[in-house]
């Protein structure tokens, strides 16, 4: 079993991007392998508690804590985060905050990075 | 004692998306990420500007003082202050008519002592293929 | 139609401009769209400069991309306030692709 | 004098289309016209308070703060808020949420409309 | 008593950006603005599929099955049912050679009179001429 | 090096593709990239397909587009499951353009 760093900088709703890293980082933890998954940019988005669940929106959440049951590692880049307004209260229980070298060191010992930079 | 080696591709062009600045600050971390990893475990970051990426080096960016943002040009300059390498690529410089007067080159005003690399592609190809990941923007 | 078209991006993905009509026609590059006012690749200036318009460029993000000195003759370069005239003088619509 | 209604659809750091609008609609004030701004999608950031002001990321808080008190009527999208976890207490003071058929309300009277549809 | 036109014009696929559908839920939104305006006053919407827009159009997407997220097809539905004009470029649909077979061209099964009218670039420049404001997603 | 080129979108801005050199080299076209498996313009097939390379194209995205039984015959359709063995199994870099 392996580990896959995924790094995603695109948009909680718009390119389905973080719909596709979520959905892959579910496929390989199913498969037992370890998964990081970091957010900067506008992918913090992600991180926000509160995320209204409308069927026109994407909503992933609900899929995010599920996941971190299973053992995701979801870390959100901090000053992308604060500058945005998303504080340490408005973030989902368990989703990690911390400076960029977090990514870096996360990829050290990954063998698999997937590093999404986009919006 | 391990070394595990980054490629940062820098393919867009400045201020349409927050991806090359993305890239140059996500690169300037791996000068921190020791506090994460086991003595002399580290992590390398070389940076490549390709295609309309090269657009990000031409000097003279007034963000700040048109937008109030810290300009790309100046995360360059960073860049080399801290060492890192960064490499420019010579076709896309040629095909836009950019010499090396146009662009930054070094950061000797900040001390800095590495200066920028204007390489052909198959350099950055070859850094490519030496990397152990890929992070494209 | 007086219309102003605002062209926000260097490389577009959409081709809708080409099929554009309109009696008036104002080309506006603001955001990474300048670049078509001032780069050449290959020594050729962007295929958006031989249509049929009124050509204008924004001071303001010439400057932000360190292009301030090398716009091409056919764009008039305007800033912010030059641009709220131009909306409200000149053209009806506006589009931004 | 006229009136011109601005729609921006765009993320807050990044593109720079929300720059573009909020100086755009400044320039506008100066000169005495009504602007009205409505922001959907992604745009919608535009609203959130507490953005922390770093120099590398877009900071317009303040910015829209002050055209605020010179006429400048802001409104976002509350859907897409709510969808993306903003909520009214994270809400700038003054900055309205309405659903869609307010930016249509806004048009119906605008001499001109300048609309921001992607990112 | 006044009536202000609006053309919205979708030219980008869905699903890679929000604006897609967003065009869709604004253009729905001029049945419900009267709440805001006087007596008579009225906003219309038409909308317009054109360039890689039309792939918005493509029949059978499974997007709620696969990603638990509203179909863009089903918004079209919608639009629809409201009674909006929408119009598909006929050159666009040419080009990717489909057919109307493979696009959403009614919305009989929820009581929708309306159809999507397939038209030539033409008739959706006149639409551009006749409105009074124009809103590109 | 081993390399898999993740592909996102119909209309790239970039043309990063045609230049990368790679032992072996694998396109997977995900979310918009789909359609470069599926649609012809004018009769014509992507150019992206003419490339000496393995594809894939994810089955999830095909169908949540309506693009579910058209893909082209060079293509191997594989889901989110085929992707992570892929990743693991048949590559070492990976690269979202």
């Amino acid at each position: 079993m392996g580990k896959l760093t995924i790094g995603c900088f695109s948009s909680l709703v718009g390119s389905m991007n973080l719909d596709f890293s979520v959905k892959l980082a579910s496929a390989a933890i199913e498969k037992g392998h370890k998964v990081d998954f970091w957010v900067s940019g506008n992918g913090t988005m992600l991180s926000i508690k509160g995320q209204k669940a409308f069927k026109d929106y994407t909503h992933l959440e609900k899929t995010v804590k599920e996941l971190m049951t299973k053992g995701l590692t979801a870390t959100a880049c901090e000053a992308c985060a604060e500058a945005r307004g998303y504080h340490k209260e408005n973030t989902i229980e368990g989703f990690k905050r911390h400076s960029m070298d977090w990514y870096l060191a996360s990829i050290f010992d990954a063998d698999r990075v997937l590093h999404i930079g986009g919006e | 004692m391990a070394t595990t080696k980054l490629g940062f591709i820098v393919q867009r062009p400045p201020y349409k998306s927050e991806n090359p600045k993305l890239a140059l600050t996500h690169a300037i971390a791996s000068q921190s990420v020791e506090i994460y990893l086991n003595d002399g475990d580290m992590v390398t970051a070389d940076l490549a500007f390709i295609g309309d990426g090269v657009l990000n080096c031409i000097k003279n960016q007034k963000a700040m003082e048109n937008y109030g943002l810290t300009s790309t040009e100046s995360h360059i300059k960073s860049t080399l202050m801290l060492d890192l390498s960064v490499f420019v690529c010579r076709e896309d410089l040629d095909k836009f008519g950019l010499s090396e007067d146009d662009i930054v080159m070094d950061a000797e005003e900040f001390g800095a002592e590495v200066k920028v690399k204007v390489v052909p592609f198959s350099e950055i190809n070859k850094m490519m293929e030496e990397v152990n990941h890929l992070l494209f923007f | 139609m007086k219309l102003a078209v605002f062209v926000s991006d260097y490389k577009n993905t959409v081709d809708t401009l080409d099929r554009l009509k309109a009696e008036k026609l104002g080309i506006i590059f603001v955001a990474n769209g300048v670049y078509h006012a001032t780069m050449k690749e290959d020594g050729n200036s962007s295929p958006l400069l031989k249509k049929s318009a009124d050509f204008y460029a924004l001071s303001e993000d010439l400057d932000t991309r360190g292009l301030g000195s090398k716009t091409d003759s056919s764009v008039k370069v305007i800033n912010y306030s030059g641009l709220v005239d131009l909306i409200f003088n000149e053209y009806e619509k506006l589009v931004w692709l």
